[in-house]
């Protein structure tokens, strides 16, 4: 970790040169306002959250920002280009890398290859070359081969490197579909929900290599999750939408106490001051900052 | 005029006959998401059981006969050839379903005999004069068309009035869930490929009517595909569309073709492909087909 | 890590590689090399025990093979069913032929008899051909796409049989591609062997070459982007796999397949007509890329042989199976059932192989690996 | 009384993933099933809901009865029609047909009574009462779990068997999916409830079982397991002393080592 | 390894090589003789000339059972059961079939089609492979190792419209035609007749298939011609007269064979059949009485009568005639084989053709037989068609110089 990165994670705040400008854009669908004006930007170093009750538009936003919908206005400015219009393979190109709320992985391939693929605007040749296997193919081919090994490296992927995906636990796929994002080598990292439906140990797994990821490789991040735990413990700061359009921002200090963000997201039982609810603590009040999933049984 | 307006009605009457066709396609691939290539075999059946049963019975009690016939056939292959591959690729199922054709087809063929045969329907090629328009009509086409409708409100009525329209799709989309839901995802492929069957079988009569049946039959099935990709593989409504709009541009292709000779003869035997090709570069999922659903 | 000497090391771990480049080699190991060069050996030498006729079947089978590793491409990699593969072999055994064809014969023909000429050019013709048709694969999905390109085989028949100055026109055909290179005619009977031992190697040849070629092509990159368009194609596009540029090279490399495999298709008989390129085609070869096993070069060229000799097998049953007639007019009989069990065979192998001949391969390596600890 | 005896449950006549599982839901009881990702607990829903044929799988010895009927035999269809319904892991909406598609399918075997389920659904759920037209695969993760929950119900259940009900949702539908499950729960159905979420759903149950690797490894009260340190350390996040509260997630500098109670 | 091929001289010292064994047939009469095998490549079942292919292929086995019967060729009788294949109608097929029997037989008794045996023409040529064709297309004239019988597509078309305009008389014609050797080759006799009899002349194709008609049909109405020459399979034809009909095409029919079968007296199509349509054929139906048609009639015993049998059996009088000649020149190799062809000059036909029919020797103008006989569907016939008029050879047949296939020529 730099001490400069650290320092401006420390301000919290959003910087003169952000990575991502995200400018009034709205996305509807036949009846559905998806996004309905959201604004936001993204610092170089910055973990960012967004947060908000489901249907509010936060994969909508990932998916604008990866070009998979095309919104009806506004600008998004990554990294000095405007995506609007571009189509997925050329953000990709861009640096812009992704996961996804339910797992998108090719499941019939091996963990290596969907690492590879992650690879796939890094590797320069084309088909004739390919067909050869000569000279230029395979010097990529190799090379590209070991950078994927520190991937591997890097996530603790190395029991399943040659199983095909699709067999793989659940949260070592979640792994899996963040190291091919990894494998990008991109200047913007959206996870989706990365740990949905993962146990507590995963979770804590996934926890620490999104910290890793951040301090080690100085990558920004975009978060979308649920689990409250994780988000107040890891985001600079956070976004809250719902119904598309953007309820709060500010830091994983502040939001909790946010009574519309009370009232949209966390639930009512969650307005009271916050307080570590342990299972044996019954009767006491739960607190917004908690994972609500740990909070409080009645 | 009355040239362009008979042609019209020659066409509505093909028509008619190939949107049989395509609602047995339809139909199956609604339930189980698979395009049946045995179609066309179960066409020729059920054409080839009227051409048999029309002596005995006639050919009004032959046909419901047949029907039930074919209908019991394609139920049997759907136990023995597409019920081990539930939950396989829809394109493996597709190509069972071909070798399923090839072999119905020579058995077929082994009752059809050397000589043609015929259904031994009442109108043969005799035709009726709309009145006070010296326009001509083939009265089998009239009967066609006729039947058609009739079966296409039964079945609509069908999908409207009971649970199985819905069951069907679900089961299409998601096996697994459909069975959770207390479907009985087996009684809805065995429905499905029934009707489709029946339904091939009053097809192939009239395909046949006022003409013959023999090995080559079956072919007229093939331009059920196109049908249902220019109506939209899974609608219903998508397949009688697509049956009477390919019988009319296939007769008007024929009636005009003369003046464009250039363009070879016959064809009005690829019309209905092209139509298909033009309704698709503007509609991917064809008139009334349901938009696969693309989500991240 | 290699100790001079005692290469032996390393027999019995043939999953340990020392280096990244042998371990992304084709044949990574000893086993595999050795089983390789081996049935190549044996491949080679087959025409000095087997009769003409067989040997032209074989040659046929190899030719087979090189179309269905085309449309296993297009098909089993990249999952853009493809009902239109007889158009596109089409293509090419007209290209060939007309660049082959003798210029003063009943039909078009330049006279250039070189292979060498005309089977790039075949291939060439008929990938443009299948660029020309990836669009709608960018735009239809799933049967949409098979369907439409099955329109393809249909137009393409009609254009084929209408266009008799090339074709000869239906029901008559046309002499196929000339065999000879630079001057010198391959296959003929001659000092050296019969014009069906030379014929069948060359085919052997070609074939090995063009699955060297796509095997390649599968283990690169360009294969990884097929794969996960056929898997998801929308992460694929999100992780930076342009759709419409891989959806149009895999047309284009098919069939480019198809139309080296059409123009050599028919060298081995001499003569064709437009009504070969029909939807049985087609399907014969969506068979042989099913029946191999979808997604392998092996299990295209294995099913490629498995329906290419199917019927010369089914034709034998008649002196193995006794109550079968093989007279055509007593049923049952053998050509019915020639075709019947064409038919079942299909059914038969899907149903319980429904990873084709690759499959039942794998069932048989892990029985052996397992082996005696087998269930 | 929906009870699992010694059940015996291999996939591929090769895999043997629950080794002889026994539990009971009692008539208006919720009990709550934990356990690791793959510990088996989808398979006992399955084998329950009649659904591994699917899957290859087959129930090789024990039985699943409700009230004293075996039920392990039955097709799905029988079993749905029993009342017992299973709301599947990763939602499992028809994504092509519309949301009150869904749901009227979720009546199948209760037809007559659609609409006034439909109703109830939508009572329970507004959102979805709103986006009745609207195809339900272009529905949110959240929305789309609500419409499996609300298509279950459809069949008026006398026991729901829910898998992970609270997978992707925001927290205060978490809670609403909590009060759901009370409110079905107080209308006299069982409810064998499947949760990573040990949390939420030790909160609500009557009684937990902790399945690990194919077995029951504890069974107990619901308060009990509260108490339980191992659940508190691997299933709650909580130190393991008694009060103790949750650590943050930027506390967790080493990788945990896995503890299995059998191994 | 084996790809055979030496010769031999057997006991009688006759020279044989591929195809002839000194073993007796599997089904032999006499087992001291030896066997000469033929092969047969015909459409068994999927093609469109099936319903005729059986029956041909039948008549076929019942000739050479009675050749056999009559005590054979020379030391040898004649097998043609062993080496059956199914060629589907598919030149491909066709292809491979034949060369899985040609190391086994000596010659062709059939090899049916026009486009299948054009795909082994070549092959056939360079091993002196000689074989009766089922097909009647004037190529085959100019082929020595093809041994055609009766008068071709395209002087068949010639006489039709002779008949046409003498009985009819038609002046304008259309000639609707399948495409290919076959149909081609009929239209453009018809063509070539037109042009001589100086009629309109107009063709047009199709193809098979009952439901692939419409383009024929409005061609018709909108042509209105006196007469359409129809060459195509029975299904087509009957779809074709049929609707003509319906819709109020008042002209006539003419179908060249082998367009007929009896069957479609009881199609949609009978009236307008009866009322209008004739039949051209190379030789006398079914129930004709010579003593050819007498034998087949007697070999056959009780079957449905079908002009196929009479159609496999007439062609397989040349292939006798030459084996016959190929004995006595003491050389039934391949090549003795085709040398006793080229010198040929009349086959024995049994009054089924005309005597001087089977002049090999005469090269195609002179060789070619000319006569056609024309019938009309009749319900009271065994194969549902009278003679209107026996064969006879037209002036425009006769005065025609067969100088290279017709077909060349539309
Ligand atoms: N392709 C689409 N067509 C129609 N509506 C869509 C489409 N994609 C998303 N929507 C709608 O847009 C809204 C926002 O969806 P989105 O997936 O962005 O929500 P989300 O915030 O990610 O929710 P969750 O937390 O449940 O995943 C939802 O109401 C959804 O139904
Ligand atoms: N169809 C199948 N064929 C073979 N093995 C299977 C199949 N389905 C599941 N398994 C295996 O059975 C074991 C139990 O799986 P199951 O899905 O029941 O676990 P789970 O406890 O529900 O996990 P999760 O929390 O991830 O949902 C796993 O090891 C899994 O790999
Ligand atoms: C006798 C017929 C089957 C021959 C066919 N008309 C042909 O020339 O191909
Ligand atoms: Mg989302
Ligand atoms: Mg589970």
């Amino acid at each position: 970790m730099t001490a400069v990165a650290g320092a401006e994670r420390a301000a919290g705040r959003g910087e003169d040169d952000p990575i991502l400008r995200f400018e009034d854009v709205r996305l509807h669908f036949a009846g559905v306002r998806a996004i309905d004006g959201v604004t936001f930007t993204v610092g170089r170093h910055e973990l960012f959250a967004i947060i908000g009750p489901n249907g509010s538009g936060k994969t909508s936003i990932f998916n604008v920002l990866s070009g998979v919908y095309r919104p009806q206005t506004g600008r998004v400015v990554f990294d000095g280009v405007d995506l609007v219009g571009r189509r997925p393979h050329t953000i990709a190109a861009l640096g812009m890398a992704r996961t996804f709320q339910n797992v998108e992985l090719f499941g019939n391939l091996t963990v290596l290859d969907n690492l590879l693929l992650g690879r796939h605007h890094h590797i320069g040749y084309g088909p004739l070359a390919a067909i050869g296997w000569l000279g230029r193919a395979r010097r990529a081919e190799i090379a590209n081969r070991a950078a994927v090994e520190e991937i591997v490296d890097f996530l603790e992927l190395e029991r399943w490197r040659r199983m095909p995906v699709g067999l793989l636990p659940y949260g070592v796929q979640k792994r899996v579909e963040l190291g091919r994002a990894l494998a990008m080598e991109p200047k913007l990292l959206l996870l989706d929900e990365p740990v949905a439906g993962m146990n507590l140990e995963e979770t804590e797994d996934m926890a620490r290599f999104v910290l890793d990821i951040r301090d080690e490789l100085d990558i920004p991040i975009v978060l979308v999750e649920h689990d409250m735990g994780l988000v107040m413990d890891l985001a600079d700061r956070v976004l809250v939408v719902d119904f598309g359009q953007v309820v709060a921002t500010g830091s994983p200090a502040e939001i909790p106490h946010h009574p519309d963000v009370v009232r949209a997201y966390l639930g009512g039982s969650a307005s009271e001051p916050p307080g570590r609810a342990g299972p044996d603590g019954r009767g006491d009040p739960p607190r917004p900052g908690d994972d609500p999933r740990r909070e409080d049984p009645r | 005029m009355t040239e362009f307006a008979e042609s019209l009605l020659r066409g509505l009457g093909t028509g008619s006959v190939y949107a049989l066709l395509a609602l047995g396609f339809v139909i199956i691939y609604k339930a189980t998401r698979v395009i049946s290539f045995a179609q066309p075999a179960f066409m020729l059946a059920g054409a080839v059981l009227v051409t048999y049963l029309a002596g005995p019975v006639g050919f009004w009690g032959a046909v419901p006969v047949a029907a039930v016939l074919t209908a019991g056939l394609a139920l049997g292959v759907e136990r023995v050839a597409v019920r081990p591959m539930v939950g396989r690729p829809a394109f493996a199922v597709a190509i069972i379903t071909l070798g399923v054709d090839v072999a119905v087809r020579v058995v077929v063929n082994g009752f059809i005999g050397l000589d043609v045969r015929h259904v031994g329907d009442p109108w043969g090629l005799r035709t009726v004069t709309v009145p006070g328009t010296g326009i001509d009509l083939q009265q089998r086409h009239l009967a066609a068309l006729l039947a058609t409708t009739v079966l296409i409100v039964g079945l609509f009525a069908f999908f409207r009035y009971t649970r199985m329209g819905l069951a069907m799709r679900a089961a299409a989309y998601d096996q697994e869930a459909a069975l959770a839901q207390g479907v009985s995802v087996g009684a809805v492929f065995a429905l499905s490929w029934w009707l489709a069957g029946g339904l091939a079988a009053v097809a192939g009569t009239f395909a046949a009517a006022g003409a013959s049946v023999d090995a080559a039959l079956w072919l007229i099935a093939l331009t059920a595909l196109p049908v249902i990709i220019l109506g939209g593989l899974d609608s219903l409504p998508g397949a009688v569309v697509g049956g009477l709009a390919v019988g009319t541009i296939q007769e008007l292709t024929a009636s005009y073709q003369q003046h464009a000779p250039w363009l070879g003869g016959n064809v009005s035997v690829i019309s209905p492909y092209v139509l298909m090709l033009l309704v698709l570069l503007v509609r991917p999922y064809g008139l009334f087909g349901t938009r696969e659903v693309e989500r991240v | 890590m290699t100790i001079p000497g005692r290469r032996t090391r390393l027999r019995g771990r043939p999953e340990l590689h020392t280096s990244y480049a042998s371990e992304l080699a084709l044949f990574d190991t000893r086993a595999k090399r050795v089983a390789v060069a081996g049935l190549l050996v044996g491949a080679l030498a087959l025409p000095f025990l087997l009769t003409d006729e067989v040997l032209q079947l074989l040659a046929l089978c190899c030719v087979a093979a090189i179309g269905a590793i085309g449309l296993g491409l297009v098909t089993g990699y990249a999952g853009q069913v493809s009902l239109g593969h007889a158009f596109f072999l089409a293509v090419g055994a007209y290209t060939a032929a007309a660049i082959s064809g003798d210029p003063d014969g009943r039909v078009i023909g330049f006279g250039v008899t070189n292979i060498a000429v005309w089977l790039p050019a075949a291939g060439l013709v008929a990938g443009l051909a299948g660029v020309l048709v990836a669009p709608l694969a960018t735009r239809l999905r799933g049967l949409y796409l098979a369907i439409v390109t099955l329109g393809l085989v249909f137009i393409g028949q009609h254009v084929f049989s209408e266009w008799s100055a090339l074709t000869g026109g239906a029901g008559v055909g046309r002499p196929a591609a000339t065999l000879e290179f630079f001057g010198q005619p391959i296959a003929a009977t001659g000092p050296f062997g019969t014009r069906d031992q030379k014929l069948y190697w060359l085919m052997l040849l070609l074939l090995l070459g063009f699955a060297l070629a796509a095997a390649n092509l599968a283990r690169s990159k360009v294969g990884r982007a097929f794969t996960a368009i056929r898997d998801r194609d929308i992460a694929a596009g999100v992780i930076g796999v342009n759709l419409a540029r891989y959806k149009t090279i895999a047309f284009a490399v098919s069939s480019a397949y198809a139309g080296c495999a059409g123009a050599l298709l028919y060298t081995v008989t001499g003569f064709f007509d437009p009504g070969s390129f029909s939807l049985l085609l087609s399907v014969q070869y969506i068979a042989m890329v099913l029946i191999g096993g979808a997604g392998t070069i092996s299990g295209a060229i294995a099913g490629a042989f498995f329906i290419t000799l199917l019927p010369r097998f089914t034709r034998e049953l008649q002196a193995w199976v006794p109550f079968l007639s093989a007279q055509p007019n007593e049923v049952p009989n053998v050509f019915q059932v020639e075709t019947i069990l064409y038919g079942v065979l299909l059914v038969v192998f899907l149903i319980f192989e429904p990873r084709g001949l690759f499959g039942l391969w794998v069932r048989v390596r892990n029985y052996w690996k397992a082996w005696p600890f087998s269930y | 009384m929906l009870q699992v005896r010694n059940l015996e449950v291999v996939y591929d006549d090769v895999m043997l993933v629950l080794r002889g599982v026994s539990l009971a839901v009692p008539p208006g009881g919720i009990v709550a099933l934990l356990g690791a990702n793959g510990a088996g607990k989808t398979t006992l829903l399955r084998a329950i809901s009649g659904l591994l044929d699917v899957h290859d799988g087959a129930v090789t010895k024990g039985t699943v009865t409700l009230d004293g009927e075996p039920i392990h035999r039955l097709r799905p269809a029988a079993v749905v029609r029993r009342g017992v319904c299973q709301v599947m892991e990763g939602r499992r909406i028809f994504a092509e047909l519309t949301v009150e598609e869904n749901l009227r399918l979720g009546g199948h075997t209760a037809y007559r009574q659609i609409p006034a389920r439909l109703a109830h659904v939508f009572g329970l759920f507004p959102v979805l009462a709103r986006r009745r037209r609207d195809t339900a695969g272009y529905l949110s993760g959240g929305e789309q779990q609500m419409l499996a929950m609300g298509r279950a119900l459809m069949a008026q259940p006398r026991y729901l068997l829910l898998d992970e009900p609270s997978l992707g949702l925001a927290p205060r539908l978490v809670d609403q999916v909590r009060e759901l499950i009370v409110a079905i729960n107080s209308t006299g159905a069982g409810v064998l409830l499947v949760e990573q979420n040990a949390t939420m759903a030790l909160s609500l149950a009557t009684h937990g079982y902790v399945l690990e690797t194919g077995q029951v490894v504890l069974d107990k009260p619901a308060e009990q397991l509260l108490a339980d340190d191992d659940i508190r350390e691997f299933y709650l996040g909580l130190g393991a002393a008694a009060g103790a509260g949750r650590r943050s997630f930027r506390e967790v500098k080493h990788y945990r080592r896995r503890k299995r109670w059998l191994s | 390894a084996c790809r055979g091929g030496d010769t031999e001289t057997d006991a009688s010292g006759v020279k044989t090589d591929v195809g002839v064994t000194a073993e007796p047939c599997p089904e032999a009469v006499d087992r001291n003789k030896g066997c000469i095998y033929l092969g047969i490549i015909s459409d068994l079942t999927e093609g469109p000339f099936r319903a005729l292919a059986v029956p041909i292929t039948d008549a076929q086995k019942a000739f050479w059972k009675r050749v056999n019967t009559a005590g054979g060729i020379g030391d040898y009788e004649v097998d043609v059961t062993r080496w059956i294949r199914d060629n589907k109608y598919n030149p491909q097929t066709h292809n491979q079939v034949y060369q899985e029997m040609k190391p086994h037989v000596l010659a062709l008794a059939q090899t049916l089609g026009s486009p299948t045996t054009a795909a082994i023409l070549a092959d056939m040529k360079a091993g002196s492979v000689v074989a009766a064709p089922a097909a009647w297309t004037s190529a085959y004239a100019f082929e020595d190792v093809i041994v055609e019988s009766g008068a071709n597509y395209c002087l068949e078309s010639m006489n039709a419209l002779d008949y046409a305009r003498e009985a009819h008389g038609v002046k304008s014609v259309l000639a609707v035609h399948l495409a290919g050797d076959y149909g081609d080759d009929a239209a453009a006799g018809a063509k070539l007749g037109a042009q001589s009899l100086g009629l309109d002349f107009n063709a047009v194709k199709t193809d098979t298939g009952a439901d692939k008609q419409a383009g024929a049909i409005q061609a018709i109405l909108s042509g209105r011609p006196d007469l359409v020459i129809l060459t195509m399979g029975p299904a087509d034809a009957a779809a074709i007269v049929g609707q003509a009909a319906a819709r109020g095409f008042t002209g006539r029919f003419i179908g060249t064979s082998p367009t007929w079968n009896p069957a479609l007296l009881q199609s949609a199509a009978a009236p307008a059949l009866l009322a209008r349509y004739e039949q051209t054929a190379p030789w006398g139906a079914w129930g004709t009485d010579t003593p050819g048609h007498q034998a087949l009639r007697a070999a056959l015993g009780q079957i449905t009568p079908n002009d196929g049998y009479t159609a496999g059996w007439v062609w397989s009088y040349p292939m006798k005639a030459a084996l016959t000649k190929a004995v006595a020149d003491g050389d039934l190799t391949r090549a003795g084989l085709l040398a006793a062809v080229k010198s040929l000059t009349s086959v024995d036909y049994e009054g089924m053709l005309p005597a001087g029919a089977g002049n090999y020797a005469a090269g195609p103008n002179d060789g070619a037989v000319r006569v056609t006989a024309v019938y009309r569907p009749d319900r009271a016939a065994p194969t549902g068609v009278t003679q209107v008029r026996p064969l006879t050879a037209g002036p425009t047949a006769q005065a025609y110089t067969l100088d290279r296939p017709c077909y060349e020529k539309l």
